[in-house]
This record gives structure tokens, sequence and C-alpha cells, in this order.
């Protein structure tokens, strides 16, 4: 017990944080109801996705920089490839832009393992690049989305043997993004690639004595980096119906929400569930200023205030718990 | 002695492995050859290569040139995995657990069973091991017996071992040469990597020497061996340092002062310290012998000023001190000199810029270097403790031995009055050694004082003039040099009031021992 | 027992020019920039002249003098994201404040902002120890906000740039650009500070290996906040040298320099890890990169090409120059 | 204060640019002005169509009574602007139009913005030579609405090539770091096109003494006093009101007090001030206003459309602050 909360204790802040927030939230719109709480879902799915890609790689020792330039890319051949084509279409173009976001990622580790070069410089290269593919994809917002795929976001899931006033609070965009990142994380964190990603992240050299073979995890790692960027640019294009190919706020947001998860960025530390958290927590703020009806030039000041005065608060927690005899 | 007809049931045979870096070459022409059932011992003094033949040999690092035979047959060990699949198990310098893994995690990272694992941790002297502990938060030394326990757990043929025992407790080692022993007489293979002839001598069938990257011969072990050993490892370098040399150097009488130039009264620090108090005089070395995880570390790190102790004072030359930050002790004169060289030196960095280091610390030397003058001092710094600078450019290239010797430079550059070095002999050569021992005596001959941890109990009585023996974080016993023999220094080590008959195991006696208890 | 030891091998030409220029890094980023130079006359045959070269020095200056914020940070294992923000608000409130205050009060009223940034920067590395791609970023969110609301303030005055801005940001002695009077002697001083001050022998010693440092005497938070404050001075008055060049105080100035200038000091070869690097590589590194802009403007490309192109000579660049300096 | 019934939720995706700064402080006095408004709502940062989205079904959880849009993306937001509609919400797109057939749509025609630009400036060369063609950001749908009136005016003059197309990023700096580069190489041209980053653009060529040719940008009060003041310089700016924002909130008024307009979609053409002809330079004249940012459009107001006074725009403040 003392453990969990030892290890997990990070995580365990930022739930009471979310559900702190939530009660102010209550507090300042008496009327905040179900109906909300699923606009929140849908606002938290790319960005979901977004820190999931960054996870993965921090987890693993790197960096993604390419992360928005990923989903907007995978974004813009998703609702161009929909674009006037028939409903069934999207049966296949849904798999192959996660194909695609797949390959690229793996194509970013490839880089990275080839060249040598440092993953901070190896993304920002990919950062220009997947935004020019983008451009030549798209030159200006559009395309379309199947309706059948807008759909799987809009309402609520009705799960059997709970009330109505409960399937309310059931958001389908919180169950798709459950469902895509805890089937492709849970399993994974359980194996032995997992543990993998884990161990180049903690040390590498260690890593590599242990028999890991490291480029080959780096290269998966960044291959799922692309997968969940790929599940993002997907969201986008699902919930604005359109691909635009001038990347988003993803990049920043993504880094941000890894750091307030726990997520240490020299790698090896921590895992999925306090980024997620973290971003149901920046989004929220972000409704609270909308609803407080914050100066919008104020709101800019309070969010970057927030982002340094919590993980300022978190790492004041860690040198105040440091074990009195650290060795010297 | 060379053994020159090999059987040609040989295990593992290297031949003419070479390996450079740049300009450097660290193997030239390495050969070794190992027989099933054998420990077989790999010696050299520092620089030789024996690191960097182990690596090679596990697939850690690609040689540049040589053949390897398993079991007659040619084989590209080309990773770590690879080895491991042909048999071949490394227990490398450094941990090689992931930190950030939990112990369990960390077995099924690498496929290793668990209970034989458990087994094993249990037989080297950890009786409770949590599994679920996170691999950062564990001590140095049980995390080498835990490498060492992983390797065991998948009984691999040959066994390499670099420097296993160097950063172990003595308690620890022994159960470490225990086991070891058994894997030969069980029919493996053991390449065994130790800077300590008693271990060696303990321990091993046949010793390959390397000199200067290059096989310098086989010899069997046998009592007295040892001489010839030392001088095919020095070759011309040989250079008799005695026991008594090194402490005649240094007969200049100590000064006894009013003031002791280091008082600490009533130390205390959580559960670690209790109530620690001893003087350090000026011109005086004083031994600290304590068993691993006898509050030793926290010992020093209070005095270095990198944790503040919870009660008790801490005075220098009479006059109370406390310390906020490592750079408190410095101005009060007191430097440390960590056992770990990973922890003291900026591996980048040029051996001078390391040596200078301090010089800049402080706020109002931000400025301008006086280039000439810190050319001077560093390079008589480097001079008096003979550094290797051949590849000086940054100290990461540098032999463990000579990176060793920079961390001391860096303190007599600065001129500290007071030196304490933690464990500074771990894992160097004798020839380093001899040399370490006669400037520390040279020190104390210059009027500053010493405080010296070691884990090499006969080296209490080459360097100190008293030893402090700590346990349970007290001090147990102060006596000075001339009844520190090993026996009474283990004795009180392990916390038995002085004149007792111990009941211990001594490091010489592990042989018969554990051939008692292996034979059928 | 085995064979001799065997005779050194005769070096290689080419081993041996690798070696003469690994040991000299600056040499292949100067070749390489030459060919840049040359591919950009062979295109536009004597588009390299006198004023080419001025422009192309104008440009680079200020890119130079912020890539030196991110050297000196970088060494130390940082990052200053921050510099944009600095550089845009110091600028911003120069052009405002002239209207109606004294050059002196303006200048000083300029970098107040800067000090104030660069030394929450540091007490949130130095002493919170918060990692800087994060403190640096949120503190840039926290100014861009605070020179939002500042901007409603002066609608109302307008703004105008001093004439001797103007001078420095434009102007040519001789052909040479005005610029070269402030980033000369800047760069000297950085160049003196990295390899021959104690303050510079720190930021290397604490990059490679803070322990060491700190068991050396060193306080890593004095070192670290003097850092980030010199590197928000600098920041700052590259945005003085900068609205000089643009004339057009916008909120949103000199953000577009924060990435190139990550990228030029890592193509001029300093390590994003600490502990190694240097300036003048970085001033050919914001050389390179300028030179590059231009080839890209003046090859007719779609933008999305051009944005493809530019990610893949970065990361060329880089892996080229890493495989060149590798076995030093 | 008080004595306003309604709250109005304001959303925008792009900050920082004086166009935009503009049109929201034309938002808040037209607001202010109107004496309606008790509170407004502001969501107004960087983000894209997603996040506009999300800040539309904020406005919605905050359950405003309008909500003032200048959309992202015309698609893009359908889902947020379709739920607003059905809770109930007045919703206006100011700015660029919107899919929503819901929606109300008060913009300026940026298509006929580049084509009377570009039309002028063809004529100007004579209706032959080399243009330099200097757009917006890549894949912003005005930049792609503009580039189709700037080839519709084009087609009508076949001998007029196209120099070089950039990407200005409706950046200052990369503008003046491309014109620079560009006017290094030499390259002949006879007119320049841009898509409202227009100033910098003249301060090259005075710079760089390089031969004036003419220059079409938007109504910028920096350009706007150029066209007056810098000698030999021929041009025009084609008014891009940013006060489009406060006519936006006028319509928003409108349809809460129960007056609907005849038609979804309200289109401000834009106008041509030239500095050639006397008309132009009358007007051009008149409208200068040298005590405005360089980067504020000066149409600070739309007649029939807006109330404020320039005090209160350029006072940039909103009911209740
Ligand atoms: N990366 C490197 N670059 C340059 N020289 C190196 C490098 N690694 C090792 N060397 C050199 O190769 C030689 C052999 O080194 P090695 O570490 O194998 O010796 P060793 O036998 O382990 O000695 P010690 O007992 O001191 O550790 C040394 O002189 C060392 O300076
Ligand atoms: N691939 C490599 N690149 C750079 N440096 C290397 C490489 N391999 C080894 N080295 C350097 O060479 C040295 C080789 O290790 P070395 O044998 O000296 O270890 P050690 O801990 O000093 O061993 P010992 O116990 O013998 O003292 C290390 O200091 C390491 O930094
Ligand atoms: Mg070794
Ligand atoms: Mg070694």
């Amino acid at each position: 017990m003392m453990r969990f909360l030892r290890r997990q204790g990070w995580v365990a802040g930022l739930l009471a944080l979310l559900v702190f927030l939530f009660v102010v939230t209550k507090l300042i719109q008496p009327g905040y109801g179900s109906g909300d709480f699923g606009s929140l879902a849908r606002a938290v799915l790319p960005y979901a996705f977004a820190v999931a890609a960054q996870t993965v790689v921090v987890i693993a020792g790197g960096i993604d920089l390419s992360v928005a330039a990923m989903m907007a890319l995978t974004s813009v051949t998703a609702a161009s490839m929909m674009n006037g084509a028939s409903e069934e279409y999207a049966y296949f173009v849904v798999p192959f832009v996660l194909a695609m976001g797949l390959v690229l990622g793996a194509l970013n580790g490839l880089l990275i393992v080839v060249t040598r070069v440092p993953d901070i410089v190896v993304t920002l290269a990919t950062l220009f690049v997947l935004q020019g593919a983008a451009l030549l994809v798209l030159d200006a917002p559009g395309g379309a989305a199947a309706e059948w795929l807008k759909a799987t976001v809009v309402g609520t899931m009705p799960i059997p043997g709970l009330p109505d006033w409960a399937d309310a609070w059931v958001p389908k965009a919180l169950v798709l993004l459950l469902v895509c990142l805890f089937v492709i994380w849970i399993p994974l964190r359980r194996s032995r690639l997992g543990l993998s990603i884990y161990a180049i992240g903690s040390n590498e050299l260690a890593a590599f004595r242990s028999g890991v073979p490291v480029a080959r995890t780096r290269i998966v790692a960044y291959a799922l980096s692309g997968l969940f960027a790929a599940l993002g640019g997907l969201s986008l294009t699902i919930s604005t119906g359109i691909g635009a190919p001038i990347p988003g706020p993803y990049l920043l947001a993504s880094v941000a929400a890894v750091v307030l998860g726990g997520v240490a960025l020299g790698g090896g530390k921590g895992g999925l569930l306090g980024p997620i958290i973290a971003v149901f927590v920046l989004r929220l703020v972000r409704t609270d200023l909308t609803l407080l009806a914050i100066d919008p030039n104020v709101t800019a000041i309070i969010e970057g205030a927030i982002m340094v005065a919590v993980v300022m608060f978190g790492a004041f927690i860690t040198i105040r718990g440091r074990p009195a005899g650290a060795t010297p | 002695m060379t053994t020159n007809e090999l059987p040609n049931n040989t295990l593992l045979d290297a031949t003419g492995v070479a390996k450079n870096y740049g300009a450097v070459s660290a193997l030239r022409d390495a050969s070794l050859s190992v027989l099933p059932g054998e420990v077989h011992a790999l010696m050299g003094a520092n620089g030789a290569g024996k690191s960097t033949l182990v690596k090679i040999l596990t697939g850690a690092i690609p040689a540049d040139a040589g053949r390897i035979l398993i079991r007659g047959e040619a084989r590209d060990v080309r990773s770590p995995a690879a080895a491991r699949r042909a048999g071949l198990l490394p227990v490398y310098q450094e941990p090689a657990l992931i930190p950030d893994l939990d112990v369990l995690c960390n077995l099924r990272l690498t496929g290793t069973p668990v209970e034989p694992f458990r087994a094993w941790v249990r037989e080297l002297g950890i009786p409770n091991l949590d599994i679920r502990e996170t691999a950062r938060d564990i001590p140095l030394a049980v995390l080498r017996v835990l490498d060492l326990a992983r390797a065991l757990a998948v009984e691999p043929d040959v066994l390499l071992l670099d420097e296993m025992t160097a950063a172990l407790p003595a308690n620890l080692a022994e159960k470490v040469l225990e086991v070891v022993r058994r894997q030969g007489d069980s029919g493996r293979s053991v390449i065994f990597i130790s800077h300590r002839f008693v271990e060696i001598s303990a321990l091993c069938d046949r010793a390959t020497v390397l000199r200067d990257g290059a096989t310098v011969g086989v010899v069997d072990i046998e009592p007295g061996v040892e001489e010839k050993i030392v001088e095919m490892m020095l070759g011309a370098r040989i250079e008799k340092t005695s026991v008594a040399a090194a402490r005649t150097a240094s007969e200049a009488p100590v000064v006894k002062d009013s003031h002791p130039r280091l008082s600490v009264r009533n130390l205390q620090l959580g559960t670690k310290l209790h109530d620690v108090s001893f003087d350090l005089a000026n011109g005086e070395v004083a031994g600290v012998v304590a068993l691993e995880g006898q509050g030793q570390d926290e010992l020093f790190a209070a005095l270095a000023g990198s944790i503040r102790p919870a009660g008790g004072t801490i005075a220098v030359d009479g006059a109370p001190v406390k310390f906020f930050h490592p750079s408190d002790a410095i101005q009060a004169g007191l430097a440390y000199v960590p056992g770990d060289r990973t922890e003291a030196l900026a591996m980048q960095r040029s051996v001078r810029e390391n040596i200078a280091l301090p010089f800049s610390a402080a706020l109002r030397k931000w400025g301008p270097i006086k280039v000439r003058r810190e050319h001077m001092v560093v390079s008589s710094a480097i001079a008096r403790l003979q550094i290797d600078t051949r590849a000086q450019g940054e100290v990461q290239r540098l032999s463990g031995g000579n990176q060793q010797k920079v961390t001391i430079a860096r303190w007599i550059a600065a001129d500290a009055r007071t030196i304490l070095c933690f464990d500074p002999t771990r894992g160097i050569d004798v020839g380093t050694k001899q040399e370490i021992y006669k400037l520390l005596r040279e020190l104390a001959g210059l009027g500053k004082s010493v405080l010296f941890y070691t884990s090499e109990l006969e080296e209490v009585q080459r360097v100190c003039d008293r030893v402090i023996v700590i346990f349970g974080g007290r001090v147990v016993d102060t006596f000075p040099v001339e009844l520190a023999d090993e026996p009474a220094l283990m004795r009180a080590a392990y916390g038995l009031p002085r004149g007792a008959r111990a009941d211990v195991g001594i490091l010489a006696d592990v042989r018969p021992t554990s051939d008692a208890e292996t034979a059928p | 027992m085995t064979n001799s030891a065997t005779m050194p091998q005769p070096v290689s030409l080419g081993r041996r020019l690798k070696r003469f220029m690994a040991d000299r890094p600056l040499i292949p980023l100067i070749i390489l920039l030459v060919i840049l130079v040359l591919i950009l006359q062979v295109l536009r045959p004597g588009i390299v002249n006198e004023r080419w070269i001025a422009n192309t020095a104008k440009f680079a200056i200020p890119l130079a003098i912020l890539a030196g914020c991110q050297t000196m940070t970088m060494l130390t294992g940082g990052i200053d994201l921050s510099v944009g923000t600095v550089a845009t608000m110091s600028a911003f409130i120069m052009a405002t404040q002239i209207v109606n205050q004294d050059p002196t009060v303006a200048f000083i009223l300029a970098m107040l902002p800067a000090v104030l940034i660069g030394l929450v920067n540091g007490v949130g590395v130095g002493v919170f120890r918060v990692h800087p791609l994060i403190m640096t970023l949120g503190t840039s969110l926290i100014g861009t906000g605070f020179l939002q609301v500042y901007q409603r303030t002066v609608i109302a005055s307008g703004a105008k740039i001093p004439d001797f801005l103007n001078w420095l940001g434009t102007g040519l002695t001789y052909g040479f650009p005005n610029a070269l009077f402030l980033f000369v002697p800047v760069a000297v001083l950085i160049v003196f500070t990295l390899n021959r001050t104690g303050f510079g022998r720190l930021l290397y010693a604490v990059g490679d290996n803070e322990r060491a440092a700190r068991l050396s005497g060193v306080r890593y938070w004095q070192v670290i906040t003097a850092l980030y404050v010199i590197s928000s001075l600098l920041a700052g008055i590259t945005g003085l040298l900068y609205i000089g060049l643009i004339k057009a105080p916008s909120l949103s100035l000199a953000e577009p320099l924060v990435l190139p200038s990550v990228a030029a000091a890592v193509i001029g070869g300093t390590s994003i890890f600490g502990g190694r690097g240097g300036y003048m590589g970085t001033i050919v590194g914001a050389l390179i990169l300028t030179v590059l802009t231009t080839l890209l403007t003046i090859l007719h490309m779609p933008e999305g090409g051009r944005r493809i192109l530019f990610g893949f000579i970065v990361l060329f660049v880089t892996a080229a120059y890493l495989r060149i300096i590798e076995d030093r | 204060s008080a004595e306003g019934k309604y709250t109005i939720g304001i959303s925008n995706t792009v900050q920082g640019n004086g166009w935009r700064e503009e049109m929201i402080c034309a938002m808040k006095a037209q607001a202010l002005a109107s004496g309606e408004v008790a509170k407004l709502n502001i969501a107004h940062r960087n983000t894209d169509a997603a996040g506009q989205l999300e800040d539309i079904r904020n406005l919605i959880s905050a359950k405003v009574n309008a909500i003032v849009v200048n959309p992202a993306d015309p698609a893009g937001i359908k889902a947020g602007l379709e739920e607003a509609t059905k809770a109930g919400i007045v919703v206006v797109a100011v700015d660029q139009a919107v899919t929503e057939p819901s929606a109300y749509i008060i913009s300026n025609n940026q298509e006929q913005y580049a084509y009377l630009g570009a039309k002028w400036l063809f004529q100007q060369m004579g209706g032959k030579g080399e243009v330099l063609y200097m757009r917006g950001a890549a894949g912003a749908s005005a930049d792609s609405d503009r580039d189709k009136g700037f080839k519709k005016a084009l087609a009508e003059f076949p001998d007029v090539k196209v120099a070089q197309e950039v990407f200005t990023g409706w950046q200052q700096d990369q503008a003046k770091q491309q014109i620079l580069s560009f006017l290094a190489t030499g390259t002949p041209i006879n007119g320049i096109w841009t898509s409202g980053i227009d100033n910098v653009i003249v301060d090259a060529l005075v710079e760089q003494q390089a031969p004036m040719v003419p220059v079409v940008g938007a109504d910028n009060a920096g350009f706007v006093g150029q066209l007056n003041t810098v000698k030999g310089l021929v041009g025009a700016a084609v008014t891009n009101p940013g006060s489009i924002g406060g006519a936006g909130v006028s319509l928003a008024l409108q349809i809460l007090d129960g007056k609907k307009p005849a038609q979804q979609t309200v289109l401000v053409e834009p106008q041509l001030w030239e500095n050639v002809t006397e008309e132009g330079k009358a007007k051009l004249k008149a409208a200068a206003d040298p005590s405005l940012s360089p980067e504020w459009p000066v149409s600070i107001s739309i007649p029939d459309w807006t109330t404020y006074t320039k005090e209160q725009i350029v006072a940039c403040k909103g009911p209740g602050e």
C-alpha cells in the first residue's frame, strides 16, 4: 500500500485535483451536466491521443516533436480519402491511415537509429517533412468524414445494467478513447516489449547489456507513437468532419501533459494514466476559465502559471521527500 | 608454469583480439582460453584491457580483429543477447539492472527464471530481498549480488565476472567467492577479474595476464605465483614500493595541536548514524573500517556537506561548523573523494578541466581564468599522481585507475587540508594502489589529515595511523594501527569486542571451507 | 603463443582527412556552408553579391544570438524556449514606450521583463529543478499573456521604431551591416565566456555531471540562475535588434526564430544532453540555416515541397556532421 | 453593466495578429455601445478547428445567448454550431462563411478582396509583366479563397506571369526576409501583390533602393501611411476591415431582438483605395491614421453596422470592464 502510494502518488494527486476541479465547475455553473461532460470528453480526444503518442517515446527516453504534424498529415489523408467516397470506403480508410501512422512513426525511429542524430533533431526535421506532406495532400482545410465515423464520438454509450442517468455520463468519445488506449497499452506494458521500452529509457547501456534489442525497441516505440498520433489525427477528422494541414497546438500540449502526468522527461518512469488525467485537468481548467468569462488575455497567463506551478510543486515535494540518507 | 599443452576441449578460445578507440589501442593482441570447469583469472594493471576483452567476448562491443571459438566452433557474438544464447554471461563492473524497473521486471526483461534467482540470492547472503523493490533504491553492493544471481539463475556455461568483488563488503564477497568456487566444481567455467591476489589464489585454477592490450602469459595458480604475476603485469613498470617504505616516508612527528583538525561529536542521522564521535588530528591518516551499510556512506556525506546531520556537532580546528552544501565543507578545507568516480568526474571534459573545477566554483571566481597559473598547478598535480595523459582530452577515455587518480589530483591541486577518501583504491591495480598509499602518507607528512575508508582491510596497516571502526551507525572501537591486524579488524567490524575469538570466515579460509561443503 | 603483434596499418588519406576534420569540427561546417552558397550561385547566377551577403548577415545575426542562448543553456542540459517571447516583449515594449518616454527609460522598461523571465526560469530550473523545457515553455505562455494585456493599454498611443534601432537593424557601413557592431562584441564575449572564464567552465561541468560539480563546491542554482538571466538578456537585446530590422511590432515577432535557434545550435555541434559544444559552430549553424531558407525561397516549389526539403536538409546536415566528428 | 440583458460568447482562433485584435476590440466596443449586452464571454486564442469546437461547446455550457465566431474553418465547426442552435443560441459567423445552415454569416468577401486588388495591379502593370505573389498562410481557408480571386484576375490578363509565389505565413519577419532575398536575386518584376503583409515590403524596397513597382496590400494603418508619404510608391489598399467583428455583434443583437435579416448571409464588399487618381488619394488621406498600430486596419468602423466611437474601439473595453 505504501509502495503503491509512493509510486502512484502523483497520479493519485492528479486524480484528486481533477475531482476538485469538477466540484469547482459545478459550483461555477450549477447547470453543468452530463451533456457538458460529453463535450469535455470530445475535447479531450485528440489531446489524449497526442499525449499517448508523446508518452510512449518519452518513456523510451526520447521526445517526438513531430506528433502534431503527424496528426495533421493523417487527418488530411483520412479526410481527403473519404471526400466524396462511399460510407463503406471508410472501413478501408481507417486501417489504412492507422498503418500509415505506424509506418511513418517507425520511419522516425529508424532515422534516429540509423543516423544516430538526437531524437529532438530528427523529429524536428520530420516535423517539417510531415507538415510539408500534409500541405501536398490538402493545401487548405477540407475533405470529409463518413457519417458513421462521426457518430462514433457523438452521444452516449448505453451500458447494460446501468440506469439511464448513469448511461448519460458515459459519452461514446470517452469509451472510444479508453478502448483504443488500453487495448494497445495494457497488454504492451505487461509484455517483454513494454519492459524493453522502459528499459531503454531508464538506462540504455544497461538495457543493451541485458540483451534488449535497443534499436528495434526504439523503432517500435516511435511506431507506436505514430499509431497513437494517427488515432489523434483520425479523431480530429471525425470530430471536425474535415482535415486541416496546419498542425494544431498539440505538440506543446502533449509535452506539458506528459510532464504534468508524472512521466520523467529523462525516460523510464511513469505510465499512460497520469498524462491522460492531466489532459482532463488541463481541458477542464480551460472550461472553467470560459465559464468564468475570464479575460482571454489573462487566460494565457493562468494556463502558463498553472503549468509552471504544478510542475514546481511536484519538484518541490520530490526534493522534500528525498530520503535523508541519500548516499554521498 | 606457462601451460603449453592446450587440451582440445576448450570451452572458450579467443585469439588475436584487438580493439582501437581512435588513436589509442585498448587491446592489441589478447588471447584467452578457458577449460570446462575452470575458474580462470584475467589479470592486468589498470588500462591493460581486461574490461574491454570481457565486453568483446560478450558482444557488448565489436572487436576490430580476432577470432573467438566457443566449444571449438567459430562464433560471431554480435550482441549480449547472442552471447547469452552461446552460454556466455557477464557481470560487468557497472550494475546492469534497469534502475527504474523493479527486480521482478528486470528478471522478466531478460527472461530469467524467478525461483532459481531467489535461491541464488539467498545463497549469496541476502536472505530477505523484496523483488518488487525498484533497482534504483537498492544499495550498490546488493545490486552487484543481484546481477550475479541473475547470471547464475540461467546456468551459463561461462560466467564472466569483471571485478565482481571490488564493491562488495567482506561478508558478501566471501559468499560470492564460495559460490564461484562451486560453479567451477560443478563443471561450469568462470572468468574472474580482480585486483585482489588473496581472492585469486583462493579461487582460481589458472590466470591469463594482460599487459598493454596483449596477453603476456598464462600461469597456473600455485603458492608463490603472485610475484611472478605482478612481474608479468607490470613489465618494465615494476617498482617495489614496500609497505614499510610507504610508511617511513612520513615518519615525521605528528604535530599535536591544542585542537584536532576535525572533531565530530554525537553525530546523528536518521536510522543510519547514532552518536558518532571521533577526532582527526593534523598529519594523521585515520582509517575507517566498516562492513557494507554501517553508516560510513552517511558519515562521509555529512562531513562532505552533501547531507545535513540531524544532530551533533562538527568542529574544524576547534571552531564549530555547519555545512549546507559541499562548498561549505570545501571552504573549511574538507575535500571529499567519492568511491564511485562517475560521481566525481565530468566525463566529457578534459583532465585539466576536471582537476581545475574547484577553482571556478565560488561566485567571485567566475571571471577570466588565469591560464598560465592554472596550467602550472594542474600539471604538477598530474605529475605527482603520474596520470597517464595519452587520452586526456576526455576523462572518459582514461582507464579506471587513471580516472580515480584524477579525482584525487583535483584536491591535491586545490591544496585541501583534509581529504575524505572513500574507498579510493576500489578496483585499481597493485602498482597504482601503492602510488596512492604513498601519496596519502606524504600528505600526512605535510601536516594534512586524511580520513580513509577502505573495504580492503589489509590497506589499513599500510596507510593508517589509527583505525575507527563503525558498526550499526556507532563508533564501536578506535585503536592504533599496531593492533590492527586483519583478524582484529574483522572482529571489530562485525561488532565483536576486541580480544574475543571470531567465529567468522576470513577471506583466506574460503577455499578449504567451500571444498568441505561441496564434497560429496 | 599467438602470432606477433600486428604492424600498425598505414592510415589511408580518407581516414586522415576525416580525423583532421574531426579535430576541427568547424571545418566541415564551413565547407557545408560554402557548398550551399555554391548551389545558390549555380541556381541563380549572380545572386551571391555584396548586397546578398549583407542581407544574409542581417538575418543570420538575430538568429545567431538567440542560438547563442540555446547553446549556453544546452551546455547545461537545458533549453530556453522563452527566448522568442522575451525578444518579442522587449521589442514591443521598446517600440511602444519610446513614443512617450526618454530612450533610456524605454530601454530599461524593455529589458525589465527579460530580466524577470530569466530570473523566474533560473529559479524554477535551478532551485525547484523543473525541467527547462517545461519551465521556459510555461514562462513564455505567461509572458505572451502579459504582452496581450499590455498591448491593449498602448493601442491608443501607437508605436514607433527608434532611429537608433533602425540604423542598427538595417543600416550599412561600407557595405557591412551595422548589426555587426552589436554582434561581434556579443559573439566575442560569448566565446570568451565559454572558453576562458570560470562561469563558462561551470556551464560545461554542470551539464556534464551535476553531482561532480556539486562535490567540487559548485552551487548549481547560482550557475543556472545566472545562465537563464543572461540568456534572457541576450534574447531581449536580440528583440531590439530584430525590431530595427523588421520594423513592425507584432505580438509574435520573434516566435518563428525559436525552433530554428535550437536547430542552429544543434547543427553547430552542441549536444542537447549537455557538456559538449561551443558557440563558433552555432554561428556557422545559423548561417547555414539562413542560406538554406534563401535557397528554398528561390527554388520554385510548392510550400509543401519546400518544407519537406527543409526537413530533410536539416536532418542530412546534422547526420553528416555527426559522422564526420564521430570518432574523434 | 446591469442594463444589458444578453450574454454573448465570442470564439476566435488567431491571437496576436493586428487584424484579429482589432476584430475583438470592435466586438467589445460594439457590445458596449449597444447597451444591450451584460457580459461578453471571449474565447480568444491560437488554435485549430478542433480547439474552436471545444471553445464553442464551453460557451454552450456557459449558457450564452449568442455566439459570434470567426471560424477556423467553414466546415470544421459545423457540429458545434449545430449543437449551439439546438440549445437555442443565435450563431453568427464573421469574416468567413460556415457550412452550418442555421448560422448567420456576416463576412468580408475574401475572393473579391483578392480579385479587386489583383485586377487593379495588373492594369497598373499595363496588362503584362511579372508579378510577385506573396500569399498568406499555407492551408488557411481565407488564403485559399483569396487565391481563387487572384487566379480569376490572372486569367483575365494572359500576359501577366507570376515571377514567384511565396507564403508569408502572415508574418512580418518572414515576409521581410523573403522579399529581401528575392530582391537580392535581381529578378526583374513589375508588381507585387501581398495578402495584407504590406508595409514591410515597401520598407524593403526603400531600404534596398530597389526600383519601385506597384504594390497592393490591405488597409493596414502602416501601409496606408506609406501610400500617402513614400515617394514614388504606386499602390492600392484593399479594405478588409477587422471591425467586421462589431458588425457581427450588431447582427447577433438584432436577431436576439427578433429582427431577423432577410438572408442568412451578409457580405461586406471590399473597397479599393489607390494613390494614382485624385479621388483615391483623397480617400487614402481621409483614411490615414498614424495613431493606430501599423498592423491595425484603418477601417475601424462599418457604416450601418457599427455604432461605437474611435475612442471606444481603441480603448478596447467591453461591458463591465
Ligand atoms: N573510449 C576510449 N577511447 C580512448 N581510449 C580508450 C577508450 N576506452 C579505453 N581506452 C584506453 O584503452 C586502454 C585499456 O582500457 P581498459 O579500460 O580496457 O583497461 P582495464 O584493463 O580495464 O584497466 P583498469 O583496470 O584501469 O580499468 C586504456 O589505456 C584506456 O585509456
Ligand atoms: N564504446 C565506447 N565509447 C566510448 N567510451 C568507451 C566505450 N567503451 C568503453 N569506453 C570507455 O572506456 C572505459 C572502459 O571501461 P574500463 O575498463 O575502464 O572500466 P572500469 O570501470 O574502469 O574497469 P576497471 O574495473 O578495470 O577499473 C570506460 O571508461 C568507458 O568510458
Ligand atoms: Mg576493468
Ligand atoms: Mg578498466
